[in-house]
């Protein structure tokens, strides 16, 4: 039955990667790339990856689009075409795929539950979670306690791309400088899509909300929290202009939330020093290690979505201000 | 070999195939957005890998339902390492556009071989 | 019967690829992305269903609020796009 | 009976539905220009979205998935529409002429591609 939705779902993405390489227009490219990321996400999800899913979906359907096409306007869209053999590169990249596929046939089959992947730890972290903090997401338990410096990791990662970004566009450009034009934005003047989109945007908003702390028990978690929230401000940008969105809530607030967000996480695991437990121990921060540990994934889940909501907005904003500049 | 057990391994080859689609648009595009699209195809390839790995027959997703006994669970190691990786696939991916934005401010285009002409 | 539904959206799914990727204006393309986008939500709840894990709803529910903000930036990407362009012939 | 009753519509309701989306899409594919294949379009959006859901809430019964399959299908019906709005709006003041004399697949006019 898998398989039927598996060769369904994974031709077509075949194909549309085809396509995306192939296409001239580099907005079609784009368009195509959101596709892409439906099509990814449904294989998630019949993977029975439902965690990935909702991040894919949180991710794909709203923030990238609208970044790559801020930079699209920013840049041109056009591809040139380009002269000149190409058979080389063919030639490489299908030896490459040859050889992958025959390396494929080494490793175990679809779903076979003896791979080794299955044998390792895996079975210890399903089995500890009802023990160590009695909620159903095993996912949730992983990321943010049993590997929680990973998650650390990631989240400074985010946090350095954002700070990255507005080093390198929050710079004034070259030319046109003092040319600030009141760009009125296109949606501005449809009326129906306006009252549609306000309507949405505190549904969104609660939507985030709720998985932001709905996550220990199903689906969700901070970064896919982060990424729904900042989803809904962009469509409030995109109805009411961007510098609305920008007074509405200011840089300010918005690089306060990246940092805030990852002192958070990293403040929480000091805190845990200081109670006497290892960093990120968070079965001392309370007298009950079972609530100890929920209330730390709590937090920190809190300073994932703050850190992702704000840098994801920054960088938007980042490109935007840049936009109505040039 | 059976039928059955070739489609298996479909998820490995269709990830193998997108992988060099996404490593064929990194070489040979010379605009630099379509090389970030290509890199960005490679990357959706490797979660695809990670993510079939993860999978055990007759199993559901890894969050344990009250009541059922017996149940069998896929792998949550591999998606937890894909769930903050896409989150931070997207953050690098716009440090690499806010480069070329920028690449295309100073050199007005953003064709490899015309900004190395312009060098 | 659940995979009765799941392959008839399997195959309307199918048929908007080949309009998106055939076009031929752009129009046509962004309306098969959001055809595209409202068969995944219908996908994702009926493999919900056919999985018996009902409380994955979460998913298609994040698809059916975020998927218009790609079809409005999309939108509002082209508009300003031809008005830049009927601004350069004026000049 | 009320169960077997209640399955039965269900199921009704479900294959109308998937025939609905289907049409849908053949129609997207097959008619002649862009004002046409919109209303296509429309037919999954609504028609296919409602059947489907309605089906699937009778198959849940009265539980939380219930609420969620309302709430996806009332987000589905307000989105849809609107986004099919706004595209058919752009793609008029572009310039592209609905002409139902003419069924041929080129856009008149300055239009962009």
């Amino acid at each position: 039955m898998i398989f039927i939705f598996a060769v369904f779902l994974l031709t077509m993405l075949v194909i549309t990667a085809v396509a995306i390489v192939r296409a001239e227009d580099l907005f079609v490219a784009v368009m195509l790339t959101s596709i892409f990321s439906l099509l990814m996400a449904a294989n998630f999800f019949i993977l029975d990856a439902a965690d990935v899913a909702l991040t894919e979906a949180a991710v794909g359907a709203g923030v990238t689009t609208v970044i790559f096409l801020c930079a699209l306007s920013l840049t041109g869209d056009r591809e040139k075409p380009r002269q000149g053999p190409r058979w080389v590169a063919i030639g490489t990249v299908g030896v490459l795929a040859l050889l992958i596929i025959y390396a494929t046939f080494d490793k175990p089959r679809l779903g076979d539950p003896d791979a080794p992947v299955h044998q390792h730890i895996a079975p210890w972290y399903i089995e500890k979670t009802t023990e160590y903090m009695d909620f159903p997401n095993v996912v949730t338990a992983i990321l943010s306690s049993f590997r929680g410096y990973d998650t650390l990791g990631e989240v400074l990662v985010v946090f350095a791309a954002c700070i990255g970004v507005l080093f390198i566009l929050g710079v004034s450009p070259p030319r046109k400088t003092q040319q600030v034009t009141t760009k009125n934005s296109g949606l501005r003047h449809h009326l129906i899509p306006q009252v549609v989109g306000r309507l949405l945007i505190p549904f969104i908003v609660l939507f985030g909300l709720y998985v932001q702390f709905h996550g220990e028990y199903g689906p969700g978690g901070g970064f896919q929290a982060g990424a729904i929230i900042a989803t809904g401000v962009i469509l409030y940008a995109l109805l009411e202009g961007e510098a609305n969105a920008l007074r509405a809530i200011p840089r300010g607030v918005l690089l306060g939330m990246v940092v805030g967000g990852a002192l958070l996480f990293g403040g929480v695991g000091v805190v845990c020093m200081l109670m006497g437990g290892a960093f990120l121990e968070y079965s001392v921060l309370t007298a009950d290690p079972v609530f100890g540990q929920q209330l730390g994934i709590l937090i920190i889940e809190a300073g994932v979505g703050m850190a992702v909501c704000g840098a994801l907005l920054s960088i938007f904003h980042a490109f935007a201000a840049r936009e109505s500049l040039s | 070999m059976n039928l059955l057990e070739l489609l298996g391994y479909f998820n490995y080859w269709v990830f193998a195939i997108i992988l060099t689609i996404g490593l064929y648009a990194i070489i040979i595009k010379t605009n630099l957005i379509k090389k970030l699209i290509g890199l960005s195809i490679f990357q959706s390839a490797v979660f695809l890998m990670y993510i079939t790995m993860d999978k055990v027959e007759g199993g559901t997703a890894p969050i344990i339902q009250a009541g059922v006994e017996d149940q069998i669970f896929s792998n949550p190691l591999p998606q937890v390492l894909i769930l903050t990786a896409i989150v931070v696939g997207v953050s690098t991916l716009a440090l690499g556009l806010a480069m070329v934005v920028r690449i295309s401010e100073c050199y007005d285009t953003i064709e490899e071989n015309e900004i190395l002409d312009a060098d | 019967m659940y995979i009765v539904v799941s392959i008839a959206i399997l195959v309307t799914m199918v048929l908007a690829l080949i309009r998106a990727l055939m076009g031929p204006s752009v129009y046509d393309r962004v309306l098969a992305v959001n055809v595209f986008g409202t068969k995944t939500v219908l996908l994702l709840s009926v493999i919900a269903f056919l999985y018996g894990r009902p409380d994955f709803l979460d998913l298609a529910l994040a698809y059916a609020l975020i998927n218009m903000v790609g079809i409005l930036a999309v939108l509002e990407f082209f508009q300003n796009r031809s008005r830049r362009n009927s601004s350069i012939k004026d000049d | 009976m009320i169960d077997l009753v209640l399955d039965v519509l269900s199921w009704i309701l479900l294959i109308l539905g998937a025939s609905c989306v289907l049409i849908g899409g053949i129609g997207g594919l097959r008619l002649p220009n862009f004002y046409t294949r919109l209303h296509a379009a429309s037919l999954t959006d609504t028609m296919g979205t409602i059947l489907i859901f309605v089906g699937m809430m009778l198959q849940a019964g009265l539980s939380l998935a219930t609420l969620k399959l309302f709430a996806i299908m009332l987000f589905l019906l307000l989105t849809g529409p609107t986004a099919t709005y706004a595209l058919a709006n752009a793609a008029l003041l572009s310039g592209l002429k609905p002409d139902a004399g003419d069924a041929s697949d080129k856009p008149k006019g300055n239009t962009p591609e």
